[in-house]
């Protein structure tokens, strides 16, 4: 089941095809690279591509579910930047068409959509883990708005981004079943980073970026016009945020699917089709040989074989045989999350729902998104722990990197297990 | 006829579903494993008054000129239902070769009987299928073999696995059909025989997986119900995941295969690596949900066990079908 | 760490390669089969390898357990029968060498080393499940013995066997502690199967032998003779036999080595050294074509390729191809079990003791018995599902249905990692 | 010196685990990442001062000739403590190499050094192992190709994903020798390379349990200690198993190694695949038990989990190692 739309997929490759830029493209988490994806965001804003599943009056296309499918396809598959804007345009943009005053609309949605505001998430802190609901930063009444208190983390894009949103607690007191309790009191709040009382403390990841960060909130004021819905009401505009199938809960399939046909293309060049072993070997050299050469060009062929020892080396197999599987397997869960996804949105858009099924989905992803990439890191050799290789295979490493934070974040995995067991099967709590 | 969409598929699956719970299966697979049919067959005549077994029959031999998806629904029912018989071969494959041989009268005389329920059929496809599934229970066995399709009498048996279920091998006792189309028909009936029995399987692991967690619920230990447990909440979610995920490939797979188009082989092969795959996925978790009583004939539970085992290798094996895939991937890559 | 002692390795090698029966050899679940499993034991016996790790003085060798685990590594390495006195050899009889009266000794073991009394075990009750100590079949005193009234059930053997022995509720009063109290006032006893009140109903397994058995009491009377220790220690005497070292704890590698071995020669006989592919096709025949003849003389050519679509009949690869990995996994894991537990003996040998630790080798050998055969049935083809197949690939499937037992007996492995985790890791309860 | 027995081989494992417990390895290797070698080179010297760099250098040149064994012990501690340097190289692979080429008085002449810890060496072996690693702190860089030894130099770098390594390429300087001998003394030097890795995979691994079973009994969550959710206790026991029964088969390929064993190279590539396979294990369940935090530098557990990453595919990826153990299996059986 393709999107239909072939005329809108097709503009798509075809001006990602001339304007992705060729070289390398820088990490997000340093202030040059951030200002780069920035001007990204704003070219593909120019070309009304980078919302478009939006309202035209905020800068969309109107794009139906299956439309915005097949761009998320053609925006991986052409390996273009990563969305330095996504919190905002695919989390609280959605949250404002829905719960938004028309003033806040017009107001922020134009400037989120051009770029002009990059948006940063302030969901978690550090004592909550992955309870969302024991938040404990405040939102204490002032003159005309509220006065912000506390500490947020894991704030994804923080450290450079202009603004952020976020809930917290603006009733303390609210009581009553206290198994609910927890989710009453909560106010969905918008607030700019460089406002007075805030500090950011960027936090290093895994791989060195710095794509977290802490966020400390000393009495910084935000009006009442940046207040989502009603102070109280917080808990459940949030809820309809993470299940917004344009966000998270439906997550596009381009990443995985690109990443597969990739993955297939790496174990081609270390297996041939019936086992044949890959190029192996280097061309003799006079004079004294030095490997500087070899580590740009030459790549895959010592994956071949690992013939160390003479008396083996007559029978060794490829490399690519002995994880053929994986690889396989890789490349059909991809095709399954693609052809899930597809229907899913057939789904939606006869107006169907999406509840705790999200949670298959989230699982299914994340653990697909880790096994692609550790598939790939295993056939490739040597470069493998290379961190910022160029070219294509230098995205594995990164890419693994960024795939571990799956299964944690957006409700670990655990945490949808758990969902499904209860929701979805109906076994006891 | 095809199903509108997926309202029409899904009150078609639950009225064979609501057909097969009426069918004290259970016991009919008992007598069928005794070699008593008469009660089975009883069950397959039911079906095929629900229009199961006129589905892949083209319109203009008596059938429904039904989708491949429309096919896969009834064998995912009988799937869940662990019917026993030649499900594969009978409601998918048999009828798919036939529909490619009809221009010899002897052969489209038979296409009628298949719709209505009247003939069950099975076949071999050596050198992959060298085996007929439950021969001695079905009215016509045909075999084919490079480019000949053979009218067959069955020979020795061997017992599967599942108790329910035999493989004959055949002997060609008439010729019916020869040349290419044979080949090429038989082609298609090896992908829809495959694709059927992935079907099955994911029926059979959605039993159970239905299974295991009406048996969590009631059953206690140490104290707790034991789908409180952490583990058993995360194992059966496990199941669930696959199985959802294993389902889009069986209808991409069946759309491809209506469709001719020339992905069918990879992705009948991709949607039987799944769903083998998330059945037994479902199989071990249901044996240590149950724990000893699921290890036995006890329950009823051993049916839908053993045909989860029979099922993963009939129709081509596990390794055999990755191969496939990556085969049809080098040679996209090649091409590319 | 090989066994020193080459010699009796090379006896029993020597002795089992011309007494193990040539021909397929029945099922030890049928009246006949376990009549002929019984001569087998008695065959072993007369040349003292039915219980070589007993003392001499009741038919054993004094062999140490590196000579056992020899032993056991050649009997499997032979494709020798099952042991159906395993019950008593590997349980009981260490149970009463270690805490049986001598005339207990004296009386039991030899018949028991003879194979003249074959031993069931009765442990487990209808709804106790994993959890033994839920033990509610009763012994009451009575004159000069024990009345025994209840259920048990899973009792391997009983079926055929002529003794059971098992633990029972003798003291229902046993108060305290609540946690402890269920394991107290329990006695671990000795009965005739054929007992005035003994009914023994078989249990149908998956693969349909009746392997277990439900055993109802009613009454039985049991003479004091036949209790082992002291009335209300039989969950201590139970415990101590079911750590023991060459019972379940210490499980002997040979199967999985052996079976190791074989799924080596498998998946090499469906892939070339470097995946090419295995036979394949069959020959020609004049006249009407039958498969007859193929299903026992072809056998794995059906397996190398699937090369139903003309189209990429030529760029198919091997089968092995597709499981190479699996296979070496396999044999790995296997490797690593065998090395493990003579490392394991070693120490025990040198006075070192086995604890919780056994539980990491229960989880270790049940997933890896399960693996193994899995990847040979995935790679055996449309062979696979048939049941009783004469040949080396006819053992795969039984050797499977076996195998898919091991996770859920002696404690599942969730109650292993539990354990392990517990008391190893030191994770709260 | 071989040491005795396990229970000598229990007490220096201890002795180093307190050694590098004292030094401040965290620090250290912060400052290792930015090429500042001063603090490692330190503790590599109280290392040297324990005998770690002396166990595989032989007796008649100045060192311990300890079996492989021995040497795994001080590989696996530094993997434990995550020590920054070229470990696999310093510790086995170079010593190995040189004790095969000391019939030249200029290679001789490196080993005592080595074994007093005044040197340490690292190498490039392409094609399968191109890059010298963390060549920029050493004090000797060898190059090997096919049979000839060459004193090398440094050439460009490029960053590991592990902060505290480098991988450099090398230029050959001056031919060392030349001759079959090479070649053997290289192929002993990549087995007793990949063996140290796997060595420090497993000390990697087992330093990443011990943090994250230290998380998960301090931290709470939904009001109860993380570590008795049964997930997570389930999740650190298939750890503890998978690292436990990868360690025999560590010790059975230093035997082999150390005794020139046929089966050295099979069995070294089965131990390098069971270790990393048992430190991912430990890396995806420290990152699960620890949430967020541990996907960060925050807490330190960075640096094993990266550790781990680089090694991983240091001295042969797991497919190359895998299809190492299947061509060995597969020549066995042909001549079988």
């Amino acid at each position: 089941p393709e999107p239909a739309a072939g005329t809108f997929r097709a503009e798509a490759r075809d001006w990602l095809r001339t304007h992705v830029p060729a070289g390398p493209q820088p990490s997000v988490d340093t202030a040059e690279g951030f200002g780069w994806h920035r001007a990204w965001e704003r070219e593909l804003a120019a070309a009304r591509l980078s919302v478009v599943s939006w309202p035209a009056a905020y800068g969309g296309r109107d794009a139906s579910l299956l439309d915005w499918l097949a761009f998320e396809d053609e925006y991986y598959a052409a390996a273009a930047p990563v969305r330095v804007g996504q919190n905002g345009i695919f989390l609280l943009g959605p949250t404002l068409l829905r719960h938004g005053s028309s003033e806040q609309q017009a107001r922020l949605l134009p400037p989120m959509a051009r770029a002009d505001e990059i948006w940063a998430q302030a969901w978690s802190e550090p004592d909550a883990g992955s309870d969302l609901a024991a938040i404990r930063a405040r939102a204490d009444r002032a003159d005309g708005g509220w006065l912000l208190s506390g500490t947020k983390t894991w704030s994804s894009r923080a450290a450079f981004a202009d603004k952020a949103f976020g809930l917290f607690r603006c009733d303390p007191a609210a009581d009553g079943d206290p198994a609910t309790a927890r989710h009453r009191g909560l106010i969905y709040l918008m607030f700019s980073l460089r406002a007075d009382g805030v500090t950011v403390r960027p936090i290093r990841q895994l791989g060195g970026g710095t794509g977290f960060a802490e966020i400390f909130l000393d009495e910084v004021f935000v009006p009442d016009a940046d207040v989502i819905g009603e102070p109280g009401d917080g808990w459940r505009i949030a809820m309809s945020t993470a299940g917004h199938e344009r966000g998270l809960s439906l997550r596009s399939p381009g990443r995985f699917t690109a990443a597969a046909e990739r993955l297939v293309g790496l174990w081609r060049r270390t297996t041939g089709p019936a086992g044949t072993p890959g190029p192996a070997g280097i061309a003799d050299t006079a004079g004294p040989p030095g490997t500087a050469g070899l580590a740009d060009t030459a790549g895959l062929a010592w994956t071949a074989g690992l013939a160390w020892t003479a008396g083996l080396a007559g029978a060794i197999g490829a490399a690519g045989t002995a994880a053929a599987d994986r690889v396989a397997d890789a490349w059909i869960a991809a095709q399954a999350y693609r052809l899930h996804t597809y229907a899913t949105a057939a789904r939606l858009a006869a107006g169907g729902t999406l509840g705790a099924e999200a949670s298959l989905g989230k699982v299914f992803w994340s653990e697909l998104d880790v096994a692609l990439h550790e598939t790939a890191l295993e056939l490739l050799g040597p470069q493998a722990e290379i961190a910022g290789l160029d070219g294509p295979d230098g995205r594995w490493l990164d890419g693994y990197l960024f795939a571990l934070a799956g299964p944690i974040y957006a409700g670990t995995n655990e945490i949808q297990r758990t969902v499904i067991a209860e929701r979805l099967l109906g076994l006891p709590r | 006829m095809s199903l509108a969409g997926s309202a029409e598929q899904e009150l078609f699956a639950a009225a064979l579903h609501e057909l097969l719970t009426d069918a004290d299966v259970t016991g009919t697979a008992r007598r069928w494993a005794g070699q008593d049919y008469a009660a089975g067959l009883a069950v397959w005549r039911r079906l095929a008054g629900a229009g199961a077994t006129a589905l892949a029959v083209p319109g203009e031999h008596g059938g429904l000129g039904a989708s491949l998806a429309d096919v896969m629904i009834a064998c995912e029912e009988a799937g869940h239902h662990a019917l026993p018989g030649p499900v594969a071969e009978s409601l998918a494959a048999v009828p798919v070769l036939l529909a490619g041989l009809a221009a010899e009268p002897a052969v489209a005389a038979w296409l009628p009987l298949l719709a209505a329920g009247d003939l069950i059929a099975t076949l071999a496809l050596p050198p992959q299928r060298p085996y007929a599934a439950d021969a001695g229970a079905a009215g016509l066995t045909l075999l084919v073999q490079d480019d000949m399709a053979w009218l067959a009498t069955p020979g020795t048996s061997h017992p599967s696995v599942d108790p329910a279920r035999r493989l004959w091998s055949v002997d060609g006792r008439e010729l019916l059909a020869r040349g290419p189309a044979v080949a090429a028909a038989a082609g298609r009936a090896a992908d829809a025989g495959a694709l059927a029995c992935a079907a099955q399987l994911l029926g059979a692991g959605r039993a159970l997986l239905e299974q295991s967690v009406q048996h969590a619920r009631q059953r206690t230990q140490f104290g707790r119900a034991v789908g409180s447990f952490q583990a058993v909440k995360h194992r059966l979610a496990d199941v669930a995941i696959a199985l959802e995920f294993a389902r889009p490939l069986v209808a991409e797979a069946a759309a491809a295969q209506t469709e001719g188009r020339a992905t069918a082989p990879r992705d009948t092969s991709a949607a039987k690596v799944a769903a083998t795959d998330a059945a037994h996925l479902a199989a071990r978790a249901a044996l240590q949900v149950h724990g000893a009583i699921g290890y036995t004939r006890e329950l009823g539970l051993h049916l839908w066990l053993t045909k989860v085992q029979a099922l993963a290798s009939a129709w081509g094996s596990q390794a055999g079908h990755r191969a496939r895939v990556l085969a049809a991937l080098a040679a996209d890559e090649a091409t590319a």
